[in-house]
C-alpha cells in the first residue's frame, strides 16, 4: 500500500512520529479552529503560513510530497469557489477559499504526521462511542487490503483490455469482483480474529513523548495569533 | 451493528476505494455521491451516516480528498438525505411493480440528485442571497449543480445496477439491503 | 497432566454441508515437541483438519483432547484453547489485525489481562525469538510476506502455545525464506512445542518431519516414519503426491540405509557412493 | 517478420520510485518456443520484468521489442501488444473477469470485434486445449485454483498470443497439478508459443527450462543452460536461492554428463551406478 498511499506511508515516518497524538492535535486542531473562526484576511495566511513551517521544518516532511497533497487540494476548493461566485460574490468566494486552504494546511499536517490508528486511539481515550472507534479501526484494517485488491484487479482489467478503454460493462463486473473479494477477505479476516479471541481491539499504546515545551509554544503561538486579531480588528472586521 | 461490523467494515472500505478514485466534485462536498446507493442498498440507510462519517474521515486523512470543515454537512448530505431518498423511492417503485432495474435506476439517480439538492441548501443556508433569502440561493446553486450532476446520477445508476448484478451472479452474499433484492 | 499429550483427536469428522465430509474419523495423537506433516492433495481436508484442532470449526462427531481431557467449547474452554494451540493461517495477514507490529503481537496478552508494561517485555521477547525486533514500530501493511509470517507467527508464541498448527507456512516463501522458517520450527520443536504442518511440499516434509500423515478425501490414508510412507510410489500417486526428489534419487541410486534427509545428509551419504562409481 | 524474434528486451530499467530501481538493465531475446525461467528470490523484479514485457507498465530506458520492430504505447500499438503478450498474473482470479467461464474467455475475442458465432468456437478450442471443456458453464467463484488457473489461460490462448509470460504459475498448486501444468506449458512450447516463467522453484525451473536467468536485485545474474547456471551453489546462494535437489543430487553421486532433469530421468541415469555400488 506505501507505493500507492503514500500520506499513509509518510504518517508512519516522519520525524514528528513519535511525537504524542495530543502535541500534534492541540498545534493542528487548535490552527484548524483559528482558521474558522478568524477572518480570512490577513489571518488565514498567518495561519497558513504556521502549519506550512511545522510540516516542513518541524516534522521535515519532503516539500514535494507535501505539495503533491496539497496542490490538489487547492485544486478542488478554487472549484468549489467557482459557483459561490456566482451565488455570494466575489468576496464571499475569495474568504472561503483563504479560509480553505488555511484549513487544509493543517489537515494535511495533521495527516501527514499522524498515522490514522493513532488519531483513532486518541478518539477513543476521548470517550467517542466504543462501536464507532472499532468500527473505524476495522475499516482502515480493510482499506488496506481492499487497496492492495482494487491494484491487483485494475492490473487484471488492463491486461484484459488491451490498452483500450474500460466500458462501463467491463468497470462494473471489475468493481463487482472487488466487492465480492472485499467480503471474502472480510470474512477471512473475522475468522483470524476469532482465532486469536479477539473481539475488541485491545491496543498497546505507541511510545509517544509528551513535550511540555512544545504544547506550551503550541499554545502561545495560537495565543498570540487570536490577541492580535482582537487588536487589529478595527483594520481587519470579523 | 457489531454483529455483521465485518461486513460493514468490508462496505466501508469498498465504498472508500471506490470514492478515493473519483474527482472530488464542487463546492466544497468533497465526496462524490457514487457509494451512496451501493452503500445504501448493501448495508441500509440506517447506518449509512456512521459508513459515511468514517470514510469521510479516512478521505480525509488518507487521500487528502476534501477536509474536515465540510464533513459535518458531508454527512448529512451524504450520510442521511442521499441513503434515505434512496431506499425510500427504491421501495416505493418496488411496491408500485416495477421491475428491479429501473427501481434501482429511479432510487440512485433520485438519491444522487437528493445528495446535492441537500449540499445546495446546506450552501444556500451559509450563503443567503442578499436579496432573496435562503429560497434564492438554493435556486442558485440547486441549478449550478443540476447541470453537471445530473450525467453523472445517470452514470450511476447504471454502474449500481450492474456491479449489484455482478455481485449476486458471483456469490451468494446477502447483505441488509441487497438480501431483500435478491430474494424477489 | 504434564504427562498427557497436548492434543489428541479421537474419531474427528467433520461436514461442510450434510453429506460432503471434509474430514473423516481421523485419529491423531500429537506429544510434545512432535514435528507431524499433514500431506495431501489440494482439497483433501488439511486445512479443516488444522481449523478443527484450532477450535475454529465445532467437530461434526469425535472429539478433541488437550492435555488429556476434552476440549469444551465453553466461553472459559474456547479460551484456554487459544492459548494452548496456535494456528498459522495460510495467508498470515488475515490473522494481522493491529496497525503496527508491536501492537498485533500485543493483543494476546493484552487481552489475556496482561498489564501494559508487562506485555511489552513479553512482546519484545516473542519479536526478538523471530528475528524480528527491528520491526516493532513498522506499519504491518508495509511488510512484505515473509516478514508477515513472522509477525504472525510471534503472535501467536508470545502466548506460549503447547501446540503450533502451521497451513502451508512455506507457501510463497523463497528458498531463503523457507530456510529461515526451517531454523525457526526447529527450535521451537526442540523447545518441546508440539509442531503440526499441513503441506502439498513433500520434500519440505520429508526433510522436516518426524511424522507424515496422508491425507486423502478426508481420511487417514498412511502415516508412520516419513522414509517409509514416503518411499510408497503408489499410495503416494493414489493420493496425487510424489515421493521427494531427495528420496527418489537416494532410492534410484541405492545405499546403505537410512537414507538422507537433506542437502547435506545426502552429500555425506552419496560419498562413499560415488568412490565406488567412478 | 517471421524470422524475426517475438519479443525481446534491450537494456530495460524500471523504478518504482526515483532511485528505486527494480528492473536494471536487462536484455533478453526470446525466440519462438523458448521456454525461459526468470529465478530470484522475492524482490528480485521477477514479477516486474514480467509487466514491463506485458506492457503493463511504462519502461523508463531501453526498449521492448516485438518481432522485431519497437513495441507502441499508442492505442493502437497497444492492442498489438497484448494480443501478442500475454500475462498469466500469479493469481489467477485478478484478471478472470465474468461470471462464467464461457462468458470469461470469450471476453477478449468479443472486445476485439469478433461476431459471436466464431466467438464462441474460438472459446470451445481454447478450453478443449486446457482440458476443461466441461467448465464452460460453470461459474468462476465456484472453481478451484488449478481450474482457475486453467481458464485465465484460456482467455490468454484464445488470443492466440506469440508470447505467454506467467508469474510463478506452480504456486498453490499440488504436485497432480504442477504436473498437468507442466504437460500443458510443454504442449504450447512445442506449438511454437515463447513461454517466459517467473519463478523461485529452482527444482521446477531445472526440470522444464530450456534457459534459466537468474535475477537479484533487479539485474541480470546469470543466464544460460539450466544445468551449467544451476550447479554454481555461489551464484545462487547470492542470489538467495538453492540449486535443484536433482542436480544436486547427481552432482554428489556423480556420473556421466548430461545430467537428469526429471525424475524418470535421474531413474535411468542412476541405473549403471547402482549396478556399480551394490
Amino acid at each position: 500500500m506505501h507505493v500507492h498511499a503514500p500520506l499513509d506511508h509518510i504518517a508512519f515516518s516522519n520525524a514528528w512520529r513519535t511525537r504524542s497524538p495530543i502535541d500534534k492535535m492541540t498545534f493542528g486542531g487548535g490552527l484548524l479552529l483559528l482558521a474558522s473562526v478568524l477572518p480570512a484576511m490577513p489571518w488565514s495566511a498567518a495561519i497558513f503560513a504556521a502549519a506550512a513551517t511545522a510540516t516542513l521544518a518541524g516534522a521535515r516532511i519532503p516539500v514535494r510530497a507535501w505539495g503533491r497533497f496539497l496542490a490538489p487540494q487547492i485544486g478542488f476548493l478554487s472549484a468549489a469557489a467557482l459557483p459561490l461566485i456566482l451565488g455570494a460574490g466575489w468576496e464571499r468566494a475569495a474568504a472561503v477559499w483563504m479560509r480553505g486552504v488555511a484549513a487544509a494546511a493543517c489537515m494535511t499536517l495533521l495527516a501527514m504526521t499522524t498515522p490514522v490508528p493513532d488519531l483513532l486511539l486518541a478518539a477513543r481515550r476521548a470517550r467517542v462511542p466504543a462501536v464507532l472507534v472499532e468500527l473505524a479501526f476495522l475499516v482502515y484494517r480493510l482499506i488496506v487490503s481492499i487497496w492492495e485488491l482494487f491494484e491487483r484487479l485494475r492490473l487484471g482489467l488492463d491486461l484484459r483490455l488491451r490498452g483500450g478503454k474500460p466500458s462501463l460493462h467491463a468497470a462494473s463486473l471489475s468493481a463487482g469482483n472487488l466487492l465480492t473479494r472485499s467480503i471474502q477477505k472480510a470474512r477471512r479476516v473475522e475468522r483470524g480474529a476469532s482465532l486469536r479471541g479477539l473481539e475488541g481491539f485491545p491496543m498497546l499504546t505507541p511510545r509517544a513523548r509528551t513535550s511540555r515545551a512544545f504544547l506550551v509554544s503550541a499554545v502561545a503561538l495560537q495565543a498570540s495569533l487570536l490577541a492580535a486579531a482582537i487588536l487589529f480588528r478595527s483594520r481587519f472586521p470579523w | 451493528m457489531r454483529g455483521h461490523r465485518y461486513l460493514l467494515a468490508a462496505s466501508a472500505g469498498y465504498l472508500f476505494t471506490l470514492t478515493a478514485l473519483k474527482l472530488p466534485s464542487l463546492a466544497g462536498s468533497s465526496s462524490h455521491p457514487t457509494g451512496v446507493a451501493l452503500g445504501t442498498v448493501l448495508a441500509g440507510p440506517a447506518v449509512m451516516p456512521a459508513l459515511s462519517l468514517i470514510v469521510q474521515l479516512f478521505q480525509a486523512l488518507l487521500t487528502a480528498h476534501g477536509g474536515l470543515s465540510t464533513l459535518g454537512a458531508n454527512v448529512v448530505a451524504l450520510g442521511v438525505a442521499g441513503p434515505w431518498a434512496t431506499w425510500l423511492l427504491w421501495r416505493l417503485a418496488s411496491r408500485c411493480g416495477l421491475g428491479d432495474k429501473p427501481a434501482i435506476v429511479l432510487a440512485t439517480a433520485f438519491g444522487s440528485m437528493a445528495t446535492y439538492a441537500c449540499t445546495s441548501f446546506q450552501l444556500a443556508l451559509a450563503h443567503p442571497e442578499p436579496g432573496g433569502g435562503v429560497a434564492a440561493a438554493f435556486l442558485k446553486f440547486a441549478a449550478v449543480f443540476a447541470v453537471t450532476q445530473l450525467p453523472i446520477a445517470v452514470i450511476e445508476s447504471l454502474f449500481t445496477i450492474v456491479v449489484l448484478r455482478a455481485i449476486i451472479n458471483s456469490s451468494g452474499i446477502c447483505v441488509a439491503g441487497l438480501e431483500a433484492w435478491a430474494q424477489r | 497432566m504434564v504427562n498427557r499429550l497436548p492434543i489428541e483427536a479421537r474419531g474427528v469428522s467433520y461436514a461442510y454441508a450434510p453429506g460432503h465430509w471434509a474430514v473423516r474419523n481421523v485419529d491423531l495423537d500429537v506429544p510434545a515437541g512432535a514435528r507431524i506433516a499433514l500431506l495431501g492433495a489440494n482439497g483433501a481436508g488439511k486445512s479443516t483438519l488444522l481449523l478443527l484442532l484450532s477450535g475454529a470449526e465445532h467437530v461434526c462427531h469425535g472429539e478433541i483432547l488437550l492435555h488429556g481431557s476434552s476440549a469444551e467449547r465453553s466461553r472459559e474452554g474456547l479460551r484456554r484453547w487459544r492459548r494452548e494451540v496456535g494456528l498459522l493461517l495460510q495467508d498470515p495477514e488475515d490473522q494481522l489485525l493491529a496497525p503496527t507490529v508491536e501492537q498485533d503481537v500485543a493483543f494476546g496478552p493484552l487481552r489475556g489481562g496482561v498489564e501494559e508494561p508487562r506485555a511489552r517485555q513479553l512482546v519484545e521477547r516473542a519479536l526478538a525469538d523471530m528475528a524480528i525486533p527491528h520491526l516493532a514500530t513498522r506499519p504491518v501493511h508495509e511488510l512484505s510476506l515473509g516478514e508477515k509470517k513472522r509477525v504472525a507467527l510471534a503472535g501467536l508464541l508470545v502466548q506460549a502455545p503447547a501446540v503450533l498448527l502451521l497451513d502451508e507456512p512455506a507457501a510463497g516463501l523463497d528458498p531463503g525464506g523457507v530456510r529461515a522458517l526451517r531454523e525457526m520450527l526447529d527450535t521451537l520443536a526442540r523447545a518441546g512445542t508440539a509442531i503440526i504442518m499441513a503441506t502439498h511440499d513433500v520434500d519440505f516434509a520429508y526433510e522436516w518431519a518426524s511424522e507424515v500423515c496422508v491425507l486423502f478425501q478426508g481420511g487417514i490414508l498412511a502415516r508412520g516414519e516419513p522414509a517409509e510412507i514416503l518411499a510408497d510410489r503408489e499410495m503416494l500417486t493414489h493420493a496425487s503426491l510424489e515421493p521427494p526428489l531427495l528420496l527418489e534419487a537416494a532410492l534410484a541410486v541405492g545405499g546403505p540405509s537410512p537414507f538422507p534427509r537433506s542437502r547435506p545428509e545426502f552429500r555425506e551419504w552419496a560419498r562413499p557412493t560415488r568412490r565406488i562409481a567412478l
